[in-house]
């Protein structure tokens, strides 16, 4: 073969690369932002309840007999019973199979929608740009919230009608997030080379740049989970939450009434509710502070 | 003007709309950035040619146009004889592979998230070059030795952000290598680079010319460089080939006012007497939007006259084998 | 300055059309007949329906149902209210007022609560206050509206019987004057702080991140050079910088507290717009419904520009170019 | 030269930066002296730790760096001062700083003027708005910039105008030692020359002392006397610019100078330096620059070599010079 093209010997190599596993260079920084594992240790606790809810709770949530607004601790329930004298813990733990599956199911919906919307309209600019922000704006700038009611009560409100509709309210956020992403990627040198290469243009988009945009979206993720859940407690609260489902938003409702006399009816489906939307805030900032600059080593 | 020139260029021009205003809408007035605006040349294999500007000047957009990763708004580009403007689809895939760019940054050459061994193979398989993966991993091999980038394996499972700046820049040389083309684009590929790390990018580009016939466009913006590795040089200003010719003769013998003014103001290195009479040129590089007719430099030229701001100079042959435009060379018979 | 404001411009009207469109659209994706939707529960006689159908002309083809749709809402007309049997805009006009109280006060309340902590989590960042003022952040952020109202009911009102537990006026006492004004202002104190609290971290989050941002810009390292102290550089220049975003964040931030003030109304019987849907809800009154979300959607596109203009004339960039 | 106090000394000046790869040591043991009204060249490539330098004697570097060694400024080592005492008596009174990007080198929603009266006047506040008003067009006049520039934003300018409104900004208080950090690094070639020209006649007119940074052997010899090589964060040589440039004494600034292509002179293959940077958060043992050095030998990557003295005015971190040093002592 023709002798090395250089004159001197070949590259000397840095010193040998001490490569982290991608695990370990996840976890460390994680580890470091304290709030990220305080948020995971709530949602592990708040999804062992979920899971094991029939464990826990072998009759259902919806199970009479007991006597009625009995305190925690009182004749082997553990939290008391409310109104109807139905198991608080069982609607506790069934509560939050509901919260985290709409939670989860409505955010990877937004995630999905979003993160198409977003890299389609900023890789493809034009029209097609034009068009799909503007659809963009319209969701972020209407009130969600009542968008959600009007479809729930035109089209029902099933667990599954409201994860969608949630989902589908959701995404502007994630998309607008996207498309800045996708647009600061398309001028990077891997992508312009990519194009000169003669790689395809969707495959660009779905291949390189999606998976080097979509890390900041990861982290917001954890906001629509957290958000989606708040907003079910919310209709649930005003009724429009599934009627056959134990949800912790009629939890409040329901122990409304008798607040003054029996607290731990509404207040403990409230208290369920923050750790676990706690539990996903502090995930999302442990994640973001892995992404951040910030947690790289300072060089020159 | 040779017969069959591997690449003819002919009045390449690239205008970019500025977004309009409903202001603008409503005076039907559109401005346009004049990025490159009527420029012409040949090239053959195995020939270097540099284009020398400052920021602003166009080199970089006429790198791009030739590789079509921009879209020119006027003339056109013939590649080996076949026109560039109206490549779709295969033929433009095609186009592709003989015809590829480097770029500036060496740290964002490849996707972060792939090793390199990854993006090399990818470029094969994006043209579908070699029967099956040991006949890909050999041709990736051969051409990283003869870049010297041995051990060749150790290379290959290393991520981008785990090589220097030296290293990548080569290793995105060799991933142009590997589609055999016969033209390439080095936008400013060295700038970025420290001094000491340069010469290998810089010999490894000329070793292409001189070994595999490669026709290259070597973007700078730094004289001595090109003066080094060019067998012609192009100088730029706003959009417009100002003087070009054989390398020497651009350097040492600079006639359009805008060469000697970039040439006396290269700085020197050590005691070297500087090049030419320093030309003081005023002001600073205007915008190119909405230019109006006459001669682009004729602001700061010191030796503007009125002829230079009705018309403007076309590329001119003059004596010493090179083309310049300005109208202190072009002067109808007295 | 006016080419920023006309582009704008230019993107409020079409996303204001595009939600008239989405709005048509669910009127019509309404389960069963609409007609009969609209003639309401008590199982009005065939004729009826048939009248209402060809009131509203549902009978001719959709595009010209749209295009009659859009020419009465030019007027304002939003159709009647099935419950009410009142226009529907007249209702809703008379509610907004009570729900603007609610949500603008609360919204600018969490506005200055929140841009200073977050200006004081951003320069003590890294110690215990900052990592506090995230955590209980983070706490307050996690806490619905509506759970919050009833607690704060329970302590306010029932327990220690400070303020009245809901409504807008004391029922029975008709005061005039001054007086009728600190009634309203009594039973405004509870809604208003529910509603600002859950506010706070939005505005927290987004003044704490700018201000750790603009603490990492050059210039801050240049005048720091220069010999200004620290405190006075962060005063005159990084938070001057800062607090632009926050600027944005409020415009988008109303459609937010829309949500919140719903729920709000519903616990403290706020006689707003939220309680209005709620009652729409139940008795499926669709025009009173769409109708509210329209209206709600046009004010948000309003505040949203006018916090632009604002963010237009604060920022040279924009003003100037 | 009468024996004065240097304007500006560095005795064993170490930057290490605590990050979450390990103590990365980015300065190690540079010891300097810049006489009154010399002009040094801190030329360095990128990791060299030339910038870290310049923050090191400002005290501006971030706070997970540690500093060790003195820096003296008329003989008062600053490492030691309160910042409210640097403030007040030594930041841009006694030193100031021109960085590389001027575009965003002050506030985008400030006008220029008061900026620039904002620092005249926390260190001049006895002077009336008028006194002020002149001091600064005084300056800008002095860098040909229009006195229509203190009503515009950093935004409107020209990269070359903000660079020349920082270089006003910077004699604004008229320090007598002014360091260009990568000045003039972001600009075209021509603004650049123009530049660095007003900064030679600047010299004069304010008669500085100035420390001129760069990565550019060709920025170095158009403005400096004396010429200061770094590599990974150490001194490797101190020599008079001429001597520098015909016979640089260390194999790294005899392989630097030669990897740079000329405008003039015969057209040879130039080599540049093979390898690449040492890790500096694991620094080799010995001298930094041995894995590259044509010269190594075993000795050099025992123990580092010290900064010797060869001639007046030129000293060499270099170990084939020191254990020359040792034979002469020894003979």
């Amino acid at each position: 073969m023709a002798e090395s093209l250089l004159t001197n010997e070949a590259a000397v190599l840095p010193t040998a690369p001490r490569r982290e596993s991608r695990i370990r260079a996840f976890w460390r920084p994680f580890v470091a932002s304290r709030m990220g594992p305080i948020g995971l240790g709530i949602l592990i606790c708040v999804a062992l309840c979920a899971l094991l809810a029939g464990v826990i709770a072998p009759d259902g949530p919806f199970k009479l007999g007991a006597p009625r607004l009995i305190g925690p601790g009182e004749q082997g329930h553990l939290l008391g019973t409310d109104h109807l004298g139905r198991d608080m813990l069982a609607q506790l733990v069934y509560g939050a199979r509901v919260s985290l599956t709409i939670g989860l199911v409505a955010a990877s919906i937004s995630l999905f929608v979003g993160v198409v919307i977003g890299s389609v309209a900023g890789y493809f600019g034009g029209w097609v740009d034009l068009v799909l922000s503007r659809l963009t704006d319209m969701f972020l700038i209407i009130p969600a919230f009542f968008l959600i009611i009007v479809v729930v009560a035109t089209l029902g409100s099933g667990i599954g009608y409201v994860m969608v509709v949630i989902g589908l309210t959701a995404w502007p956020t994630s998309a607008r997030l996207m498309r800045a992403q996708t647009l600061s990627l398309r001028e990077r040198t891997f992508i312009q080379a990519l194009r000169a290469l003669g790689e395809s243009g969707p495959r660009i988009l779905f291949r390189h740049i999606v998976p080097n945009g979509i890390q900041p979206l990861i982290a917001n993720a954890s906001l629509d989970i957290a958000s989606a859940i708040l907003i079910e407690a919310g209709l649930s609260f005003i009724g429009l939450g599934d009627p056959n489902k134990a949800t912790w938003g009629r939890m409040i409702f329901d122990g409304r009434t008798t607040i003054l006399t029996a607290w731990w009816a509404s207040v403990l489906p409230g208290i369920a509710i923050i750790v676990t939307v706690l539990g996903f805030y502090l995930v999302g900032d442990g994640i973001s502070y892995v992404l951040s600059p910030r947690s790289r080593k300072v060089s020159k | 003007m040779s017969e069959n020139p591997l690449l003819d260029v002919r009045d390449l021009q690239c205008l970019f709309p500025l977004r309009k205003g409903l202001g603008d809408l409503a005076r039907g007035k559109s401005h346009a950035v004049h990025a490159v605006d009527t420029v012409s040349f040949q090239m053959q294999r195995s020939e270097i040619l540099a284009l020398v500007g400052e920021s602003g000047c166009g080199k970089s957009t006429t790198g791009r146009l030739l590789v079509k990763l921009e879209e020119a708004t006027g003339g056109n580009i013939r590649f080996d004889g076949e026109e560039v403007g109206s490549l779709r689809g295969k033929e433009l895939k095609s186009f592709r592979r003989r015809a590829q760019i480097i770029f500036q940054n060496p740290f964002e050459a490849f996707d972060p998230r792939l090793t390199l061994g990854a993006s090399l193979r990818q470029a094969l398989r994006i043209h579908g070059i070699g029967k099956n993966q040991a006949e890909r991993d050999d041709r990736i091999a051969s051409v990283m030795e003869r870049s010297g980038l041995t051990p060749v394996q150790d290379f290959l499972a290393r991520y981008p952000h785990e090589l220097s700046g030296g290293q990548s820049q080569r290793i995105a040389t060799v991933r142009a290598m590997l589609l055999e083309p016969d033209f390439l684009v080095a936008d400013e590929p060295v700038s970025m680079l420290d001094v000491s790390v340069r010469a290998d990018i810089l010999n490894q580009l000329l070793d292409l010319r001189d070994r595999d016939g490669m026709a290259i466009v070597f973007i700078t913006h730094d004289l001595s460089v090109a003066r080094y590795i060019a067998d012609r040089i192009a100088v730029m200003y706003l959009g417009m080939f100002v003087e070009i010719g054989p390398a020497d003769a651009v350097i040492e013998r600079p006639q359009h006012p805008y060469a000697q003014a970039l040439l006396s103001h290269t700085l020197p290195v050590g005691d070297e007497e500087p090049v030419a009479a320093p030309v003081d040129i005023g002001g600073e590089v205007p915008t190119p939007v909405d230019v109006q007719p006459g001669c682009r430099f004729a602001g700061r030229c010191p030796f503007v006259f009125d002829r230079c701001r009705m018309e403007t100079p076309q590329l001119k042959a003059t004596s010493d084998d090179k083309l310049v435009a300005c109208h202190l060379f072009d002067q109808p018979p007295a | 300055m006016g080419r920023y404001i006309s582009r704008q411009l230019a993107s409020i009207i079409p996303t204001i059309l595009l939600s008239i469109v989405l709005n048509f659209m669910l009127l019509h994706a309404a389960p069963g007949d609409p007609a009969r939707v609209m003639a309401g529960k008590d199982n009005p006689s065939e004729e009826q329906i048939e009248a209402i159908r060809k009131s509203l002309g549902l009978d001719q083809p959709l595009p010209v149902q749209f295009w009659k749709y859009v020419k009465e809402l030019a007027q304002g007309n939003l159709g009647q209210s099935i419950t009410y049997k009142q226009p529907v805009f007249d209702l809703i006009m008379q509610r907004l007022p009570a729900t603007l109280l609610l949500t603008v006060t609360s919204a600018v309340l969490a506005l200055s609560i929140g841009t200073l902590l977050g200006v004081i989590a951003a320069q003590k960042s890294g110690r215990p206050v900052d990592s506090a003022l995230s955590f209980s952040n983070y706490a307050l952020f996690a806490i619905p509206s509506f759970w919050l109202g009833l607690i704060m009911i329970v302590i306010f009102s029932s327990k220690l019987g400070w303020l009245p537990t809901s409504g807008m006026r004391t029922v029975r006492a008709d005061y005039t004057g001054w007086r009728d004004k600190l009634d309203v202002l009594q039973h405004l104190v509870l809604p208003v702080a529910t509603l600002a609290l859950v506010q706070i971290p939005i505005y927290f989050r987004i003044t704490r991140a700018s201000v750790q941002l603009q603490q990492r810009e050059d210039y801050v390292t240049t005048f720091r050079a220069t010999g200004i102290p620290e405190p006075r550089v962060f005063r005159r220049y990084a938070l001057r910088n800062a607090l632009l975003p926050t600027v944005t964040v409020f415009g988008l931030g109303l459609g937010f507290v829309f949500t919140g003030a719903a729920l709000v109304e519903i616990v403290f019987a706020w006689p707003g717009i939220g309680r209005l849907t709620l009652d729409a809800v139940f008795r499926r009154d669709y025009p009173l419904l769409l109708g509210v979300y329209l209206v709600l959607a046009i004010a948000v596109s309003v505040a949203v520009l006018l916090t632009d203009i604002v963010y237009a004339l604060l920022d040279p960039r924009i003003r100037l170019r | 030269m009468t024996e004065s106090v240097p304007l500006l000394e560095l005795q064993h000046l170490g930057v290490t930066y605590r990050t979450d790869r390990g103590q990365v040591s980015a300065v190690d043991d540079v010891s300097l002296q810049v006489p009154m009204g010399a002009s040094i060249g801190l030329v360095g490539e990128s990791g060299s730790g030339k910038s870290t330098i310049a923050m090191a004697i400002l005290r501006l570097l971030p706070p997970n760096a540690r500093v060790d060694g003195a820096v003296l400024v008329n003989g008062i080592d600053l490492t030691k001062q309160p910042d409210r005492r640097l403030d007040r008596e030594w930041r841009w009174r006694q030193l100031a700083i021109v960085f590389q990007k001027s575009l965003s080198a002050l506030s985008p929603v400030h006008r220029i003027g008061v900026q620039m009266h904002d620092v005249l006047r926390t260190h001049e506040p006895d002077l009336t708005e008028s006194q002020r008003k002149d001091r600064i067009e005084g300056v800008l006049a002095a860098v040909h910039l229009p006195a229509r520039v203190l009503r515009s934003y950093p935004f409107e300018l020209s990269g070359g105008m903000m660079q020349r409104t920082m270089i006003a900004l910077g004699l604004v208080c008229n320090p007598p030692f002014v360091i260009f950090d990568e000045a003039t690094t972001a600009l075209d070639v021509i603004t650049q020359s123009q530049i660095l020209g007003e900064i030679q006649r600047l010299k004069e007119e304010f008669d500085l002392t100035t420390m001129v940074i760069s990565h550019d052997v060709g920025v170095i010899n158009a403005t400096t006397d004396i010429v200061a090589v770094l590599y990974a964060g150490q001194l490797m040589e101190v020599a008079p610019k001429r001597q520098f440039f015909t016979a640089p004494r260390h194999p790294y600034s005899q392989a630097l100078i030669a990897s740079v292509p000329r405008l003039r002179g015969t057209k040879e293959r130039i080599t540049g330096i093979p390898g690449s940077l040492p890790d500096l958060a694991h620094p080799p043992g010995g001298c930094r620059f041995a894995p590259r050095c044509p010269h190594a030998t075993p000795a050099c990557m025992e123990h580092t070599p010290p900064l010797i003295q060869i001639a007046p005015g030129h000293m060499v971190r270099c170990t084939e010079f020191s254990m020359k040093a040792d034979q002469d002592v020894t003979a």
